[in-house]
């Protein structure tokens, strides 16, 4: 159990004078699909960046399964999803997906790849360059992306952004059936009735500081709104 | 080892398949490098007298400009779209990416020469390449000397905010030792002198090709881990 | 590590930093006599000779600073300590000063003695080059933003230059024709007369203690100043 | 009219502005310029007695590199974020982007020669500036002509996928005529030649900028109408 | 009225073989806040671009306020919120708001950018780089810059991505406030019920053909939401 674990204890990060993060303790057993809320530039994704080993906190520690997540064992492990698409404009769906297939080592890159574009709905496209993609199509490409090496860590922000109606409804199903599957899943969200439905564990920061952090149980979609109003709102 | 190999490969693959999208590719690269010599004649006057002596600095100079320019392309692709963030999340092994950028840009300054070397020779009417073999031999150790080097400064040039003249900046210098190894061991040949005056250069250019490709294998995983 | 801990905890005390201030202060003032006023004058040269006083300490510094740089990147990447990082730093710093200021004196030299400021030569080529390389070094750190990564590119910087400079040196050697003096064959043979080699050896000892003081002052006031934002880090604002 | 200079004046604020944010943007490109010099004492082996002869070349060559490094960069930001987008969408006159751009090109060069000469008289011991005063307006007009050619097609070339070997596939032949020009005035002027020799070439510089700032202007319009 | 109406008639565009919008025929009246529903790839963003003068159509033609959309004369007068925040990086908040006040030839730039950072509450952080920005906070400041000229068109490709809680519903009063002063607003999102409350008109696009257009009045969001998943669901 201790593998699927992430665990912060006093996270800080400062950029130049500014102070992004404070002091931020943070425990996701296996399993957990926390959901992290807070106004814009609260920190949430600093926070998601120091914890996939995108950026050093300047304090503190952070462990994803055991390791430093900042350390190479671990990176094969966590998929992200972040507010760039991290694929390349000009090679087609298929070859960005099959490409980071070969990135993660995987044995059969090529139908990995043609069976997550079957789960994005892009198969049609597929041969298209990401250039052409519109910008829902885009993100579609890139939850595949994140999706490639069946990550045990699944780190999502604000995944939702641009996707129809109906690939939201995918992406969730799709999501909750990953948390089944045991994957533990930290996700950055602005829609508070989603991101606690699909949650078992809600948290808030707020000006770099963890102000809630509660399990998602017995706290319904209305009550956890009226407690984000009072704790983050002005 | 093995799998270094196979994602160094891949990552290649993936280059050339842009480039090659990149329409017309070839096609730039050989204007491109018929125009510094152009610009070479212009700007010196050379004629058939004195276009020898101009041979070996006229192509070293090209291949030193034509170089950086595709040194700096290089980890730009990377960059559209953050990719480079997309290939440090994953776990590929560092040395995979220095190995495939560093044979992507000596590809595409070999390309460069195959172009100009003979372009030069029918424009200017000096047969650079009598002895065939050695000359090739220059232009290789050259070449592989050279993007190591500038593999290494172009990752480390990528994300600085004053990319474009960093790169060269930072670059030439640590150039220095192999231009003037290179480039009088070209005109040697030219000149068609004794092979004691260029061996001793061709030994020191592989000297240098081979201290500098251990040391960069050795950093770059420390500069890769920042990008 | 610890060395250098002791050092600048040695240096933590007023009177240490005061006394060092004073030690190259004496010394300069005394170099500057024994050079300018107590030095004879050269066979066949003019007063301006009396750069050459001035001229070797500071190359003599300058290369003792790049070697610093080039020792503290790569403790560096062994240690991953930001000490060390500092001190390539203030390496760096005062490399570049002194090379710039054995280039400037070199060059009013040439002016004087071959009518002009500058010749492609062998070791005056090479200094222009470890000029750049150095220059570049310091231009590096000062592009990037995150301290651990500003600390492993320039390490890794400092080192490729430096592997880099005999090479520099032996290429630019095989390749021009040699026009700089070579005076001083050893230790035992300076090639001067005795009073010029007291006064160089002076001159040497006060450049020395001057590299000494600057380096500590700067180096102490690194660490300050990273103290200060570790704290500042810690408490939260 | 005046509402044009007003806006242009924004655009270069702007990019002044920027481009002295990149910290020690002029410690960056006075280096680049020494090593461009350095560099082409290593290729051709220059010396007191064939220096004059090299002078008008290196210079020129000089420029010309950094000249385009400069054209590469004036564009770029503008793709950062599609700002080129936002530009286009306002309802700024476009000929007020255009000269904007060319000033801001202009005041690079002439800061990148203003290094440079100084530079090179010093190393390499020959005062290319005697005649002062017509060596300045031949600088002058060889950069004007340049960088009115070379802000249009770098605006032309930016959204281009081969953009960095594109820009100077492009410019290159068309500034042939003025490197000529320029670079053989130069050389009259570097030799002591008497006026008759370097007043022609002045005159036919000073035509070639007319013709093509007013072409560029003119056409500069439909370049950006489609960016 | 002529004046803020926005007219297409037969619109298409085709991005070499594939045809991105067919014969679009869309009449918007001045004042009227149309909001554009449709699944990703459907043609949105292009249909918009269109209309703003950022690309041409292929056949049709597109007219905002009289004149062609591609005329200059209409340039100043439409502001566009699009996917990409069209700020300069190296510049602060402020700095770019007065640039683009400039640009649109303002009287009194600086005033007017202190003024709309206060709008979108950016006013402490307003001389930060926008290199330093959240998403969130670089969208707010992109909602600040389509402003700037305060435009009779306002043009917005989902305005909402990245907002916060808070922002999202200073944003929706924001655009009220503008709409009754008469401003004739384009929006796109996928967010139906959000769209549907704020809009007096709404049409649907899929497969670059518009298969829906109606008046709100009448139309509850739950109602168009049955209607949406009938015409654009699978
Ligand atoms: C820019 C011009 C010059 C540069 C860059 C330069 C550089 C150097 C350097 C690096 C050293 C220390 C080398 C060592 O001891 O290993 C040195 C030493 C020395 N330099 Fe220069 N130099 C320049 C001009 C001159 C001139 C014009 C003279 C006099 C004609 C001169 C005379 C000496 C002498 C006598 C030494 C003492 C060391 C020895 O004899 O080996 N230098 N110079
Ligand atoms: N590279 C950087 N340099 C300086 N400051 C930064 C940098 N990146 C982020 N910040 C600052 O750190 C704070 C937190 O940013 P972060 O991106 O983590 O916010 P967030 O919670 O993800 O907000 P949003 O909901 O808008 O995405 C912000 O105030 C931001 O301005
Ligand atoms: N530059 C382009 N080249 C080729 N095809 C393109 C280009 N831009 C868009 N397309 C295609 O045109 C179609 C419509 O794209 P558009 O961006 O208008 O969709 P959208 O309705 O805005 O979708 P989304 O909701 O995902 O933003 C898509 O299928 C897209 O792939
Ligand atoms: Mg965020
Ligand atoms: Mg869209």
């Amino acid at each position: 159990m201790y593998k699927g674990r992430i665990e912060c204890s006093g996270v800080g990060k400062k950029y130049g004078d500014f102070t992004a993060l404070k002091n931020v303790d943070l425990l996701i057993e296996a399993g957990d699909f926390l959901v992290l809320f807070g106004p814009n530039g609260a920190g949430k994704t600093t926070l998601l960046k120091i914890l996939c080993g995108m950026t050093r906190p300047t304090s503190g520690v952070a462990k994803v399964g055991g390791a430093d997540s900042h350390s190479p064992e671990i990176r094969g492990k966590i998929g992200v999803i972040s507010h760039k698409s991290y694929l390349y404009d000009s090679l087609t769906a298929f070859e960005n997906l099959e490409f980071y297939g070969q990135m993660y080592g995987l044995e059969n890159p090529r139908a990995r790849a043609g069976e997550l574009l079957e789960t994005v709905e892009l198969a049609q496209r597929k041969d298209d360059m990401v250039r052409s993609f519109s910008r829902g199509m885009t993100q579609r490409l890139s939850i595949a992306r994140a999706l490639v090496a069946d990550p045990d860590f699944i780190f999502l922000d604000e995944p939702f952004t641009g996707l129809d109606h109906h690939s939201a409804v995918a992406f969730q199903a799709l999501l909750s059936a990953l948390h089944k599957r045991g994957k533990t899943v930290l996700m950055i969200t602005h829609d508070i009735p989603l991101g606690v439905a699909a949650s078992t564990r809600v948290a808030i920061l707020k000006n770099g500081r963890k102000v809630f952090d509660e399990k998602t149980d017995g706290l319904g979609g209305d009550k956890f709104m009226k407690t984000y109003l009072e704790v983050a709102g002005k | 080892m093995k799998n270094t190999l196979l994602s160094a490969r891949a990552v290649l693959m993936k280059d050339l398949r842009t480039e090659w999208r990149t329409r017309e590719f070839l096609g730039h690269t050989f204007m491109f490098a018929l125009l510094v010599i152009v610009i070479f004649n212009f700007a010196f006057k050379i004629n058939p007298q004195n276009a020898p002596g101009f041979a070996s600095g006229i192509l070293w100079i090209s291949f030193l400009f034509a170089g950086t320019l595709g040194l700096g392309r290089s980890f730009l692709v990377e960059k559209e779209n953050d990719c480079i963030q997309g290939l440090a999340l994953s776990p590929v092994d560092r040395t995979a990416i220095f190995l495939a950028k560093f044979a992507g840009n000596l590809i595409f300054l070999l390309i460069i020469q195959v172009i100009v070397v003979p372009a030069f020779i029918v424009l200017y009417n000096v047969n650079v390449m009598e002895n065939f073999f050695m000359q090739c031999l220059v232009f290789l150790l050259g070449d592989v000397g050279f993007m190591t080097l500038g593999t290494l400064i172009a990752a480390m040039s990528v994300n600085l905010k004053a990319r474009e003249i960093l790169l060269p900046v930072l670059l030439l210098p640590l150039l220095t030792p192999l231009l003037i190894f290179a480039a009088s061991a070209t005109a040697s040949l030219v000149g068609g002198d004794d092979p004691s005056a260029y061996l001793g250069r061709i030994r020191l250019l592989a000297a240098f090709d081979v201290i500098f490709f251990v040391v960069s294998l050795l950093v770059f995983e420390y500069i890769m881990d920042e990008l | 590590m610890q060395i250098l801990e002791k050092i600048l905890r040695l240096a933590d005390h007023r009177l240490v930093r005061t006394g060092l201030v004073l030690a190259s202060a004496v010394l300069m003032t005394a170099a500057l006599y024994l050079s300018l006023v107590w030095a004879p004058e050269a066979v066949g040269e003019t007063d301006v000779y009396r750069i050459i006083f001035f001229h070797v300490p500071t190359a003599i510094m300058s290369y003792l600073a790049f070697f610093i740089v080039f020792a503290a990147s790569a403790a560096y990447l062994w240690k991953g300590e930001l000490l060390f990082d500092r001190v390539a730093r203030v390496g760096g710093e005062l490399g570049v000063l002194f090379c710039s200021l054995m280039l400037l004196t070199g060059m009013i030299w040439g002016k004087q003695r071959w009518g002009a400021w500058w010749l492609w030569e062998p070791r005056l080529t090479t200094a222009l080059i470890l000029l750049v390389i150095y220059a570049g070094y310091l231009a590096l750190r000062n592009v990037v933003d995150n301290q651990i990564t500003r600390a492993r590119y320039a390490a890794v910087f400092g080192i490729i230059g430096f592997i880099d400079v005999p090479i520099v040196h032996f290429a630019i050697k095989m390749w021009g024709n040699i026009m700089h003096p070579v005076v001083i064959k050893s230790a035992s043979d300076t090639g001067m007369s005795p009073e010029m080699t007291v006064a160089l050896r002076v001159g040497m000892l006060a450049f020395l203690a001057l590299f000494a003081t600057v380096f500590l002052l700067r180096f102490r006031l690194e660490n300050l100043s990273a103290r200060v934002s570790s704290l500042r880090a810690s408490s939260g604002d």
